[in-house]
Parts: C-alpha cells; structure tokens; sequence
C-alpha cells in the first residue's frame, strides 16, 4: 500500500483564478435538503444583488465595467457534496468567488477545496465561531461570512434578558438539530448572570412542543430563551401562549422573519424579542435597506426574510472587495474582503474583523401583536 | 362439451412448459391429466383458472373464449380450482376460508345452503369450524380446500393433486368424494399422480409428456395400455 | 445391535392441542424404521422433536455418543445435528437460491476448516481444502446422478429430482441417523421404485440408521424392517411389516380397507 | 397532579396525530407487506390540498377535509397503479425503494412548485381552549382525537365486517388464493391505498390546522414515526396501529417531561427494539410461526 | 494443484485491473484531465462502494435486511476526526482505523445479538433505530461538538488511500463471499431452519456478516472524515442509510459488481445534477423509479463479473 500511495500526484498550487470576461460567482447554495428553505431564501437574495449589479452595468475592475455570471448549485444540504459542489465550481467553472453555502457543517466541508484553489467564499449564515477558524486558531484565509457568529448574539441575547428585561430565572430552549441553536444556547447560558432553570432541546421539523412548554409551567421563570428558525419558533410561540405561559419568549435572528407571527397567530406573538441585524424597523431608517426591501417585494411579492438580506449583502461585499483591490481574480478578491470597512449592508454597517467576522450592529426587536413593536440597539 | 382446450402454448420467460395441447372436457364427465414431474399439468391447469396467461392458443368454456379473461370473471363464470399446494387462508378460521369460497355469492341464503352442504361432506371441518386454518393436518387441510372451492357452486371443478401426501385412508375417501360430487353433476379435471386410482374413476383420461399430449382415451383403455402400465402405474 | 436413539415418553402440546403424546421408541445401529400414521397424527413433530427444532413439552430424548446414552433435550438443532443427524423436510427447504454444488457444500461446512483470514488472503491451503472437499461433494453427487446438475440452481431442477438431492445434502453431513419426512410424495410409481432402491443402497453404503415417513405403502412395505405407527400423537402400533398390515387398528386407523 | 394530567392531553394528543398516520401506514403494509414510504408525504399532499383550497376557493374545513381525503385517495391509487403494481412479482425491496423514489418525488416535487419554505395554515376553525381544572385542551386537540378513535372503529369495522374487508384479508395471505375465490386482486389494492390515503389526506389537513405550519417536507418525520407506531403495534393490525400511535406519544411526552428531550428519538427507539424483542412482531401482531 | 494454478491467475488478473485503475487515475491526474473536482466524485463513488458492498454482504449474501448502516460509518467517521485532532500524524490516522473498526464492531455486536433474531422488515426497523441511537448520542456528547460536527479534521484519506481501501475492503468482502463463510451465510438466507439442521449456528453467521458489513463501514467512515475533513450528525441519518440501500438495490440484490455500476451511475448522476437546483431530486426519483419499474431485480441482478467465465469464453472461442 505504501509503494502506491508514495507515488501519488503532488498537485501544483495555483495561485487563485484570474477573471475572464465576466467576473463568476459560484453559488454552494442548499437548494434541496434539510435547509432547502433556508438556501432558497438566500438564492432569491444573491439572484436579486447580481441583477441590480448587472443592470447598473457590472463591478468597476480597475475602470472596466464587468458584468457578474452567476453560477448556481445544489449541495442538497450534504457535507460530501457541498465539497464536491465547491471543488466544480474552483476548477471547472473557475468561478472568481463563492456565495454560500447557508450552513456550517456544509461550509465547513467547502474549505479544503476552495483553499487549494485560492478562492474566497462568503458565507451569508454559517455562525459557528470556528467556522472562519483554522484548528490552530489562524484565520482561515479565504472564508468569510455576513452574519454574526454565535458567541456574540448569545451573549448579547443574555445581556439584554437580564439587563433590559430584568429576568432572574429563564428556561432554554435550543434546536439541537444543527450549530446555530446549542451554539446560542452556551453563549447565553455563559454570559447570562440569572439562574438558567431549565434547559430543554428540540430537533428541526419538531411540531409538538406541548410537553416542554408543560414542565417549563411550574418552574417560575420570567422568560425563556429560544435560539432557533421561525418554522419551529412560530410554533413555539402559539403552544407556550395557548397554554398560558406568558413570559418573554427571547430569540435570535433565525425568528427575524414576517413568517414567525404568521405561524405563531398575532395575537400570540407579542411579548416576543429577539436579536437581529436586520430589522424592518431599522430599514425604513436605513436608506440601503429601504431600497432593497423594495426591490424584494416588487420581484418576489412577499417581505424579504432576513436570510435574502444576508445574502444579498454577500454579494455585495464582494462587489466591494473587488473595487477595493481593482482586480478581480479570486486571491485579490480575498484580500479584499479582509479590508472591507463600514461596508454599508442592507443589515447594517458592516466591518470585517481579523477573524473575517462580520461586525455589525445588533437589535433587539420586540413583537407585539404580530408587529415589530420597537427595536432597541445594544452596544 | 364443457370446456374446450386448442393449441395452448405457455410460457414461463424463455421456458417453454406447454407446447401445444389440445383437450375436451364434456359436461359431467372426470378427466384426468396424468404425467411424470414437470409435464405441465399444474401449468394446463393455472391457464384454465387465468392464473396464467397463455402465448397462444385457446380455452373456450361453455363457447366462449376465456383465455384472456381474469381470474374472478373466470370463477364467476362457474370454473373452481383447487390449487396445488392447497393454498388455503392462513390466519383465517375454517369457517371464514369457507365463506372466502362464496365470496362471488350476494344471497346470504344461499351461502349458508352450501357451507351445510360442504359441513355435511366433510363432517371434521365443522369440528374444526372456528380454528385456523393453519394449523390443521395435511388432509383436513386437502379438505378445506376442495370445500372451500365447492363453495361457489362450480359447473367445472379443477383438482390438482388432491392425494398429495394424504394417508392412504384418505385418499379412497377422497376419491369417493370426488365421484360423489361428479355424481351431483359437476364436471370434474382431475390432476393425480396416483394414475391408478385417478384413471379408474375416470370417464376420460390424457398422458401428458414433457408439455404435450402422448395418449388418450377412456380410463379403461388408459389402464390397461402397457406403456402407461409401465411408466405410471408402477407396473 | 446396540442402541442408537431412545426416546422416553416424548410429550408435545400446542396451544390445547396433543400432538405427540406419550411416545418412546428405540432406534438400533443400521436400522431401517418407517413411522406412518394418519394425517396430523404428529408424525413431522416427531421429527421435529428429534432433531431439536422444536423442544418437547416433556419426556427424554437419548442419543449414544461413544459409549454412552446422552440426553439431548436441552440441545439446539445446529448442536443435534453436529452430534450425527441428517433430515429432510416435509415441504422441500432446499437452498433455492444457491447451486447444488453449494447445497451439498454448505451440508459438510462443519467437516472443514477454513478461518477468515485463510478464505480472504486466499493462501495456497485454501485452495487445497476447497479442491478436496469439492472431490468429495462431486463423489456424492455421482452416486445419485447428479453431478451433471452441480451448478444448475436447486430451485431449478425438477420436483422428484429436488428430493432426491434434500437426501444427498443429509448425506453430505455424514450423518449417523438420517431422517426422511415423505421422500416420496408428488413422486409417480415408478419414480418411487427408483426412490426405494435409493435408500435401500445408501443405507447399506453408509452404514446409517434411517427413520422414514411416508404414506406410499409400496415404499414403505419395501424397505422397513420395523414399523412405528402413530395415531393422534399416540403409538398405536409397532411391529415388522408384515405384523403391521394385519393390524387391526391400522387398517382401521390408517390403511383402510384395501391397504 | 394537574402536570401529569395536562402532560396525559399532550401525550394522547400528540399520540393520536401519529395513530392517524400508522392506521394508513398498517393497512397497505397489511395487504401488500410494503413499507409505503411515501405515506407521509401523501399527508403533505393533504394539508397542502387543505391549504389551498381553504385560501383560494374559501372552502369551509368540512369541505377541505373531505375534499383532501377524495384527492389523497385519488392520488394513492395512481401512484400505486404506476409505480407499486408494475412490480407487484418483484422482490420486496425494490417496491420499497421505488416508494423512496415517489417519497423523494412528492417531496421535491412540492418543494420546486411550492417552494420548501414553512408556512401558516388558514385558521378556518377557530381554536377554543377549554380548562377544565387547570388542564387545558383545545377544540382541535379533540377533534383530531375523536377522529382517530373513529377511524380506526370505521376500519376494523370495515376489515372485519365487510366483504372488501374480506377479500383485503384474503390478498394479504395469497394473492393466488384468492384470486381464485373471486377476488379481484388490483381492485382490492386499489381501494386500500385510496383507504390509507384518503386517512393520510384527513389527517393532512386536521393536523396543519392544528399546528399551524406546513411546509413539503413536514412527512418525513411524522412518516418514520407513524412507521415505527405501526411496527410496535404489530404491523397489519389496526388496533396495534393505534396503540403504537399513543404508546409514541405519550413516550416522547413523558421523555420530554422529565427533561431528556435531546434523548426524544432515543429513548422511543430503544423502546422499540425492547418491544420487539419481546414481541417480534409487535404488540398485536400475529404470531405467524413456520411450521416446519 | 490444478485449481490452485488456475484460481492464482484469475487472482494475478485482478490484482493487475487494480494497480492498472490506479495508474491510469495518477496518470489522468498528472496530465490534467482529472483535476480536483472529478478526483472528489471518484473517492465519493469508491467510500460509496465500500459501504454499499458492506451492505450488500448483509442484504444480499446473509439475507438480513440492515437500515442501520450509517449509524456504524458515524462510528469510523467520529473515531478518525477525535484521534487525528488529537494526533495529527499519518500513524494516529491508522491508528484512527484500527479503533474505530473496533468501535465499530463492538456496537455491531450490541446491536446485532438481540436484533438479528427479528426478521425482515422488522429487523430493518430496529437497525434503523439502532443507527438513529448512535447518532443522536454522538449529537449529544461533548468530544464529538455535538450537532456542529467537527471540522478541521486533517486529511490523511487522499485518493490513493481510499483507492487501496476500497479495493482491500472489496477483496476481503468478495473472497469472503467466495468461500466457506459466503456459502454458510447464503444458505442462512436461504432457509435458516434447514441450515440450523445442518449444524450451522445460524445466530453466529449473521452476526458474523453484520460485523463485517460494519466494520467496513467504520472504514468508510474514517475515509470519508479524513477526505472530507468536516462531519456532523445530520450526515449520519436514516437518509444516509437510505442512500447506501438504494445503491445496493439498484445494482442488484447479491450482486458486488451490481453494486460498484451502480455506484458510478448513481455518483454521475448526482454530480450532473448539482445544476438543476430544486429539481435535482425530482429529476432523481423519477431516475430512480424509472429504473426499478423497468429493472426490478437492479441493473445485473445477481451477476458477477468473473474473470473465470471470461477466460472460458475467449477459450471456447479460439477453440
Ligand atoms: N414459475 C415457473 N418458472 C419457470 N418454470 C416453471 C415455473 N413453473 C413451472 N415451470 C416449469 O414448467 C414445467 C411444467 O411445470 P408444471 O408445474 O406444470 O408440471 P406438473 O406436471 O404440474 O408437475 P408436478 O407433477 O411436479 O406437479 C416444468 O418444467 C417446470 O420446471
Ligand atoms: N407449529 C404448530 N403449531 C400448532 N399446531 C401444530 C404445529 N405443528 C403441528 N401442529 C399440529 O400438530 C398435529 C400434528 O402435525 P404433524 O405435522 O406432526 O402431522 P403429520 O403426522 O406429519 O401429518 P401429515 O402426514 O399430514 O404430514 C396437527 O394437528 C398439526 O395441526
Ligand atoms: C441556515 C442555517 C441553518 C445555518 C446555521 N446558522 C449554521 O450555521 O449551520
Ligand atoms: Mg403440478
Ligand atoms: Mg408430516
């Protein structure tokens, strides 16, 4: 074995792929599979961010206009084939950056590939902290992301619980199904200084919440934290009010989306908070954002939920990183993604730190009857 | 004339297992099918009840052509068949297989009339009317079988090895039976390995060889014909 | 003659229903036994019993190894039949799927060794244990005629000759008792004369206690030298063939009138 | 004591959601021994059914579920004729992945049509909450209770009582054997996958009324659940079915009670594999022992 | 002695078709005409095959219908990722394959000794089950980052590695087959109640292939960790088992080279398809469907390529 093995092909690094024609953009996008809903969401934000580019003629490179060729695949929500997606789209497509993919474990699985071939992607929901993390803590040089990681809206979640809502006792409610709500859950249950009462998991497609919300009743809390999607969440909601536990329920931005009242029933979803970039509010205050909560509507016909907003900043930032670097091909693009400064996203102005984090401001919004009643920042 | 057989030809796949076989069955005669392993008599028979469906040739019943037909149009139109192997309904009680026998029947009269009628023959079944059907012995299960198709009130009665594996007891009661039932004018085409027996109450017989007709004649004459003699009857 | 297997008030309820009740009986070294009976007379659970695919409900079973008479009760059928016993089934259970060549070899899987890592890393020894033990299948086939079938498919063949190699794979086991259930039904008489012959020449060949059932009287007339029948679980006679067919009861029970 | 009687309405309730399901799941395994996988996306099919036709023809609930149920029979039928029948002689396995096959078809289908996000179900019937005592249950909890009970009477009734009922016996032990009795084979499977599906359909629609939320893929977890109510049940028996459906239930209720809820799945699954090794064939399943 | 010489020829045949396939890879590697992206769907389709063999040994030769096979690929998978995080070296990376086949076995032997005396689908159910228990215990622990799944995981499986994997796995599976124990176990599926009256220890056998059949999953576990380099439990669920049984169906029941065409068709197909977005999966049924109503006993059925046969034939030809 070791004779064949010895012998194998030592592959020539390349330096990244030079731009052609037009700049490509790949997308590693789940498009079937568990987080369909999610990856579709995001595909209608990216599709939405390119049009706009291309109709105002392209990306500026160094003077020249250049148009953007999308270039989208299905990784149907499967580690083995978002690296076979993303291996495509570095060597066959040649693609010049990658938007995608929407969660960590099939981001995760991209990096070998797109590192060899010097090509940076932007991640518009992976928020495990390691995600942009090499095992020995270096940053990984050419994944990126726009949303927060998870450590940062957990804590600012338990802040807010204990701060602003003054709650002593708080149950937690995680969807165990995937990073995002166990990863949330520690970075309140760490940072949060009351008592965690009670702490509960459930699994993504879950419908049933009845039990949990029962042994939540006698445990006296003031409120509980539920780190999740709006599909679970909205059900959450409508079965914690109908069997009469009243406390805040507190989220984060996987809840920050019109469908939650909707599935909760209006008049179920008040007292409810959660933590999101992204907020209606804020956008009819933010010009950027009003625009592109517009331009959504009037293509698709329904609110934009936060996750086109996450992608269509992706885009975005690479539009950005491309114009600072005057060049296109994919390692300037890198590193011009590691320099972009008060970019201003549709989910707020965004700086990309050394740990090619997203760093942007955070709300609070408040539903009330089903309707964003307020929206407080936390600094 | 019953039934009518022409050139059939069948076919499993590539195996072709009847090549050809032309027979009649006159009304309220026993006729026997008898042949080695593997001549094809099962398969003859499968093709009458629909069970199979025939490359060519034809099977007219009554004057019509049947062999395009489905099975329970085929059992509507007054054709049983006792099956090889008995295949009985597991699971259900005796009565409940019987009942199974009439399902084609609407008048609940006239269900009741023939389970006495077959309770009357075969006195154990009601014994055994409430057990299930599994676990019954070999012959009281050949039993039910031939009970459970007498059921639908048949004109022609399609018997497959009957004696199979019955004590020798058994199998004269089972002859007597199946002349009994020829005697209340149902035609009966008998499948038997014990030739000697199936040839003597036979009005009629045909030697079956490697999927095509050898001989025929009365059971007499097939009885006393040496080469039947020696190939079937052990003589 | 010494005694090969005794069985000792064998006893087997199902649900409500006796289906062996109260049977002993005694099988000699070379000994060829028929047991014949009604049906559900309990014949096959007898047969069952014996060979330990089911247990019985109460009394003993004994089989000589070596010297000694041992209880075989609380053995598992796989334990039996290492122990010297062979069988056939009622209802044919051949590998259907398989060759008839890999009938026959899987019957003689405990006479060989062959580890896991030998078959896999395929040393020389493997394909010496595998040549010697296909001579010895191919032999045995031989006898009965059926090597020209060896890699036809058991489900393939015709009904007679399916039986006939059910018998060769117990055979195959080098048993010291072999039991057939019917080994001539859905045969015509003159393959049961071939049938009979069969027997008779193996049980002479291989020196083995046979135990048969079978409603063909002409085989069974043939061939027994002693005769067990069975009746409603109960033994309701024993005794040499001749004996047996002028038994009352017999004929009563079982032969009927014309034998 | 008022706990354990509000978690008791939550375990029956949530049991009777996966009941509905299984007594679908049972009779075609019953008759034709297939896992019919795609059972659970039948049931989407419903809701979806009940979704639009509540939003865009304003049908009143009665009118939905009955509608959901016709078109959930229809569609059960045709998928039967076209991707089970033309295997009807063909191992087991490979009717089994091509219900994998339709499962995925369903399911993706959906997806691309309808897009594969969550959303809210009409709320036609309004939901009252009655307390009695302390412990609450709502209208619709109810419903989808009594339904359950009554289903599975109408069926037993149906299989024990009824010809059709006799002749869905007589397939499920010999096809052959009961042909030759008068049975016509394809229509009696036919109108047992219209029977299963037209449940599955019903409880489509009851249960997107219930939680609120379909989405395409809302069958596959409540499929493999009812799958595995049917198994512990006994497989084939509709009374087991039912049983198994509650027994789930209250299981995952009394798991999630306690506070094990990231062990929900386990602990129903080792309960599982200890039913069947006490009762290989589940609780009321039948004992079918080879005679040898 | 004959046999011998014959049988070491065909053996001579099929090591030379395995070091040729692997030349020929390292040769279309060096020019260019595989690069990175066609390399991935190769090792994908040959762990496919590892896997889908292990299957196919307990389906179709032993007769024991598994769903759980995912649930013992997590077990390689995590053993690899926890030990070579722990030691980053190519010794740790075996080691990693020793422990987790181990592993592995263990549970298959905890799961196997009571479930495998059900039958038919109920077995598959507990198997199922027993998969899911594995999966949802691995989402729970700490060492294994819970639902995260662990990533950075250093890549020791490179494609000559999961090459030579999959063709000593195949080997070890096929040669099995072909001998004492392959016939043991194919006449346990047969009829276990004549095999018992054989002397067989049917109960022993099929845990025996279900070992087997999971300890080559461990394998293909810990290949697809190392290759891939990132795992989390949802990778591991009843779909996954799903997949590796569609392989094995669609190649054919019983059949190993079934097994390998139907795992590139299968392959292909899925990475053709990554353009098609949603559709991909309807598209994928209905290819699915289509095939089964058209095949029903799999692409080969139950035939093997054998060298042997073809000998024979290029024998009688030039006679
Ligand atoms: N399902 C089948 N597939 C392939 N060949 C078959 C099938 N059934 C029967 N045959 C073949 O067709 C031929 C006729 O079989 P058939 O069962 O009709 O014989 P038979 O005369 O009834 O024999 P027996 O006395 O054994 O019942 C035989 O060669 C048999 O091998
Ligand atoms: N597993 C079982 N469960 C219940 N009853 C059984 C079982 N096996 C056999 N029986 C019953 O035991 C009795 C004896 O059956 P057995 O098969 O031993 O009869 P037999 O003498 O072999 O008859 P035949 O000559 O018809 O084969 C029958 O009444 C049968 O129904
Ligand atoms: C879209 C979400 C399911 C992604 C999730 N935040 C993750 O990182 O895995
Ligand atoms: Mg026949
Ligand atoms: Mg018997």
């Amino acid at each position: 074995a070791g004779i064949l093995a010895g012998c194998s092909t030592a592959k020539s690094e390349s330096k990244g792929n030079p731009v052609g024609k037009t700049i490509k953009i790949g997308v590693n996008m789940e498009l079937s599979g568990a987080a369909a809903g999610y990856g579709n969401s995001q595909k209608q934000g990216i599709q939405l961010a390119v049009d706009q580019i291309n109709k105002a003629g392209g990306i500026n490179v160094d003077g020249k206009k250049k148009k953007i060729t999308l270039i989208i695949k299905d990784n149907k929500t499967s580690t083995s084939t978002s690296a076979s997606v993303a291996a495509q789209l570095v060597n066959k497509d040649k693609v010049n950056a990658i938007v995608g993919p929407a969660t960590t474990n099939a981001g995760t699985a991209q990096i070998p590939n797109i590192t060899k071939a010097a090509v940076p992607s932007v991640s518009p929901s992976a928020t495990d902290p390691n995600f942009t993390l090499q095992k020995s803590g270096k940053v990984q040089p050419y994944v990126f992301r726009a949303c927060y990681q998870n450590n940062f809206q957990g804590s600012t979640a338990a802040k807010f619980a204990y701060t602003d809502l003054k709650t002593k006792r708080v149950a937690v409610l995680a969807d165990n199904s995937s990073d995002y709500g166990t990863g949330l859950a520690k970075a309140f249950k760490k940072t949060y200084k009351g008592k965690v009462a009670a702490s509960q998991y459930f699994q993504e497609g879950d419908k049933d919440f009845n039990a949990i919300l029962t042994s939540f009743k006698n445990k006296k809390i003031d409120a509980i934290y539920a780190p999740g999607y709006y599909s679970e969440l909205g059900l959450i909601v409508k079965q914690a009010r109908q069997a009469g536990i009243n406390v805040p329920i507190i989220g984060s931005d996987g809840m920050a989306d019109p469908k939650l009242a909707q599935i909760a029933g209006d008049k179920n979803a008040s007292n409810v908070y959660y933590t999101t970039p992204f907020s209606t509010r804020v956008a009819s205050q933010n010009g950027t954002a009003k625009k592109f909560m517009n331009a959504f509507k009037e293509r698709y016909n329904e609110e934009a939920p936060t996750f086109s907003a996450l992608a269509y900043d992706s885009v975005n930032m690479i539009k950005d990183a491309i114009e600072t670097e005057k060049s296109a091909d994919s390692a300037k693009i890198a590193a011009g993604l590691a320099k972009v400064k008060n970019f201003d996203g549709v989910t707020g102005k965004i700086t990309i730190d050394s740990k090619h984090n997203a760093n942007k401001p955070i709300v609070v919004e408040t539903l009330t009857n089903g309707k964003v009643s307020a929206a407080t920042e936390i600094k | 004339m019953i039934l009518e057989v022409k050139d059939l030809v069948v076919d499993y796949g590539v195996i072709n297992a009847i090549k050809g076989v032309s027979f009649k069955i006159n009304e309220g005669e026993i006729v026997s099918l008898i042949g080695a392993n593997g001549a094809g008599k099962t398969t003859i028979l499968k093709s009458i009840s629909g069970l199979l469906k025939p490359s060519s040739g034809s099977i007219i019943y009554m004057g019509k052509n049947i062999e395009h037909h489905k099975t329970p149009n085929i059992v509507a139109a007054g054709i049983s068949h006792v099956p090889e192997g008995r295949h009985i309904f597991p699971g259900l009680s005796v009565k409940e297989n019987l009942q199974m026998g009439a399902f084609l029947q609407k008048d609940r009269q006239k269900i009741m009339e023939s389970l006495s009628e077959v309770y009357e023959r075969f006195p154990i079944l009601k014994k055994r009317e409430n057990q299930d059907a599994a676990t019954l012995s070999g012959g009281e299960q050949q039993m039910l079988a031939i009970g459970r198709a007498l059921m639908s009130k048949p004109k022609l009665l399609l018997l497959d090895e009957p004696s199979m594996g019955l004590a020798p007891i058994f199998i004269n009661k089972i002859f007597e039976i199946i002349e009994t039932i020829k005697k209340q004018g149902t035609t009966i085409l008998l499948i038997e390995q014990n030739a000697n027996k199936a040839l003597t109450i036979s009005d009629r017989g045909y030697v079956l060889a490697t999927g095509e007709v050898k001989m025929s004649g009365t059971g007499q004459e097939l009885l006393a014909d040496p080469a039947v003699q020696k190939t079937y009857l052990g003589g | 003659m010494t005694t090969i297997l005794k069985v000792e008030h064998l006893e087997k309820v199902f649900g409500g229903l006796t289906a062996v009740a109260d049977v002993s009986m005694q099988l000699k070294n070379d000994e060829l036994v028929a047991l014949i009976g009604p049906n559900g007379a309990g014949k096959t659970t007898l047969f069952n019993l014996l060979t330990g695919v089911i247990p019985p409900t109460a009394g003993m079973i004994y089989f000589r190894e070596k010297e000694k008479l041992v209880s075989i009760n609380n053995k598992k059928t796989y334990q039996i039949a290492d122990l010297g016993f062979a069988r056939t089934f009622q209802n044919i259970r051949l590998f259907k799927n398989m060759t008839v060549l890999d009938n026959v070899l899987v019957a003689m899987t405990n006479q060989y060794k062959e580890g896991f890592i030998k078959s896999v890393l395929r040393f020389p020894s493997f394909y010496r244990t595998e040549d010697e033990i296909l001579k010895k299948a191919r032999d045995l086939l031989a006898i009965f005629d059926l090597d020209k079938d060896m890699y036809k498919l058991a489900s393939n063949l015709p009904y007679g000759v399916q039986r006939r190699l059910e018998i060769v794979r117990g055979l195959a086991m080098k048993p010291k008792i072999l039991f057939l259930d019917e080994p001539a039904a859905g045969m015509n008489p003159e393959e049961t004369a071939d049938l009979t012959r069969l027997i008779r020449q193996i049980q002479q060949q291989f020196h083995i206690t046979v135990l048969l059932i079978e409603h063909d009287m002409s085989l069974v007339m043939n061939l027994a030298q002693r005769i067990y029948v069975l009746d409603q679980g109960k033994l309701l006679a024993k005794g040499t063939p001749s004996e047996i067919q002028h038994d009352k009861s017999v004929i009563k029970a079982y032969l009927g009138e014309e034998g | 004591m008022q706990t354990f009687f509000q978690q008791l309405i939550n375990g029956l309730s949530l049991g009777s959601i996966y009941a509905l399901l299984a007594l679908g799941y049972t009779m075609v395994y019953g008759i034709i021994k297939l896992i019919n996988f795609a059972h659970g996306d039948i049931y989407m099919l419903g809701a979806f059914w009940g979704y639009y036709v509540i939003n865009v023809w304003h049908f009143n609930f009665l009118l939905a579920l009955l509608s959901a149920m016709v078109i959930c029979g229809i569609c059960g039928v045709v998928i039967e004729y076209l991707a089970y029948r033309p295997l009807r002689h063909s191992p087991r396995i490979t009717a089994l992945i091509t219900a994998i096959g339709v499962s995925f078809f369903l399911e993706n289908g959906m997806a691309y049509l309808f897009g594969s996000n969550a959303r809210d179900f009409p709320q036609v019937v309004k939901q009252v909450n009655y307390d009695i005592g302390g412990v609450r249950i709502s209208n619709i909890q109810l419903e989808i209770l009594i339904t359950s009970c009554i289903l599975m009477l109408i069926l037993q009734l149906i299989i024990k009582r009824t010809k059709m009922g006799r002749a869905m016996r007589a397939v499920s032990v010999d096809n052959d054997a009961a042909e030759l009795v008068g049975v016509n084979l394809n229509r009696t499977i036919s109108f047992t996958f219209a029977l299963g599906s037209a449940m599955a359909g019903a409880a489509g629609v009851m249960i997107g009324l219930y939680y609120n939320s379909i989405d395409p893929l809302m069958g596959l977890t409540p499929g493999i659940k009812a799958f595995v109510a049917a198994v512990v049940g006994g497989i084939g028996s509709v009374p087991g079915a039912s049983l198994g459906g509650f027994l789930i239930g209250l299981l995952e209720t009394l798991v999630q009670s306690v506070g094990l809820s990231a062990y929900k799945d386990a602990v129903v699954y080792v309960v599982l594999i200890v039913i069947l090794l006490i009762r290989p064939m589940g609780i009321f399943g039948k004992n079918v022992k080879e005679k040898v | 002695m004959i046999v011998l010489k014959a049988n070491f020829k065909y053996n001579v045949c099929w090591l030379i078709i395995m070091i040729a396939g692997f030349y020929i890879m390292n040769t279309l590697i060096m020019i260019g005409v595989i690069d990175s992206f066609i390399e991935n769907m190769f090792v994908t389709i040959w762990i496919n095959i590892i896997l889908a063999t292990g299957l196919n040994l307990i389906i179709g030769f032993a007769g024991q219908f598994s769903l759980g096979h995912a649930g013992f690929m997590a077990i390689g998978a995590y053993v690899t990722a926890i030990v070579t995080q722990k030691a980053a070296s190519l010794g740790g990376f075996y080691a990693s394959f020793v422990i987790g086949v181990i592993v592995a076995v263990i549970a298959a032997l905890l799961v196997g000794i009571p479930t495998l005396r059900l039958r038919g689908d109920y077995l598959a159910i507990a198997t199922m089950g027993a998969a899911e228990i594995i999966r949802i215990i691995i989402n729970n622990m700490k060492i294994t980052n819970g639902p995260a799944g662990m990533f950075n995981i250093p890549q020791f499986a490179t494609w000559p590695i999961v090459y030579i994997m999959m063709c000593v796995t195949t080997i070890i599976i096929v040669n099995f087959i072909n001998s004492r124990g392959g016939r043991v176990i194919k006449s346990v599926r047969e009829d276990e109640i004549a095999a018992e009256a054989m002397g067989i220890n049917t109960t022993k056998w099929k845990l025996a292939a279900f070992v087997l059949g999971a300890a080559t999953a461990a394998i293909a576990g810990s290949l697809h960790a190392s290759y891939l380099q990132t795992i989390a439990p949802n990778d591991f669920g009843i779909m996954e088992s799903i997949s590796i049984l569609i392989i094995v169906v669609l190649g054919g029941v019983g059949s190993v080279t079934g097994t390998f065409l139907a795992a590139v068709v299968l392959g292909v197909l899925d990475t053709v398809l990554q353009d098609f977005g949603t559709l991909r999966m309807v598209i994928y049924a209905v290819a699915l469907i289509l095939i089964m109503v058209f095949k029903p006993s799999g692409l080969l059925g139950t035939w093997e390529l054998s060298i042997r046969r073809l000998f024979n034939r290029i024998k009688r030809r030039s006679v």
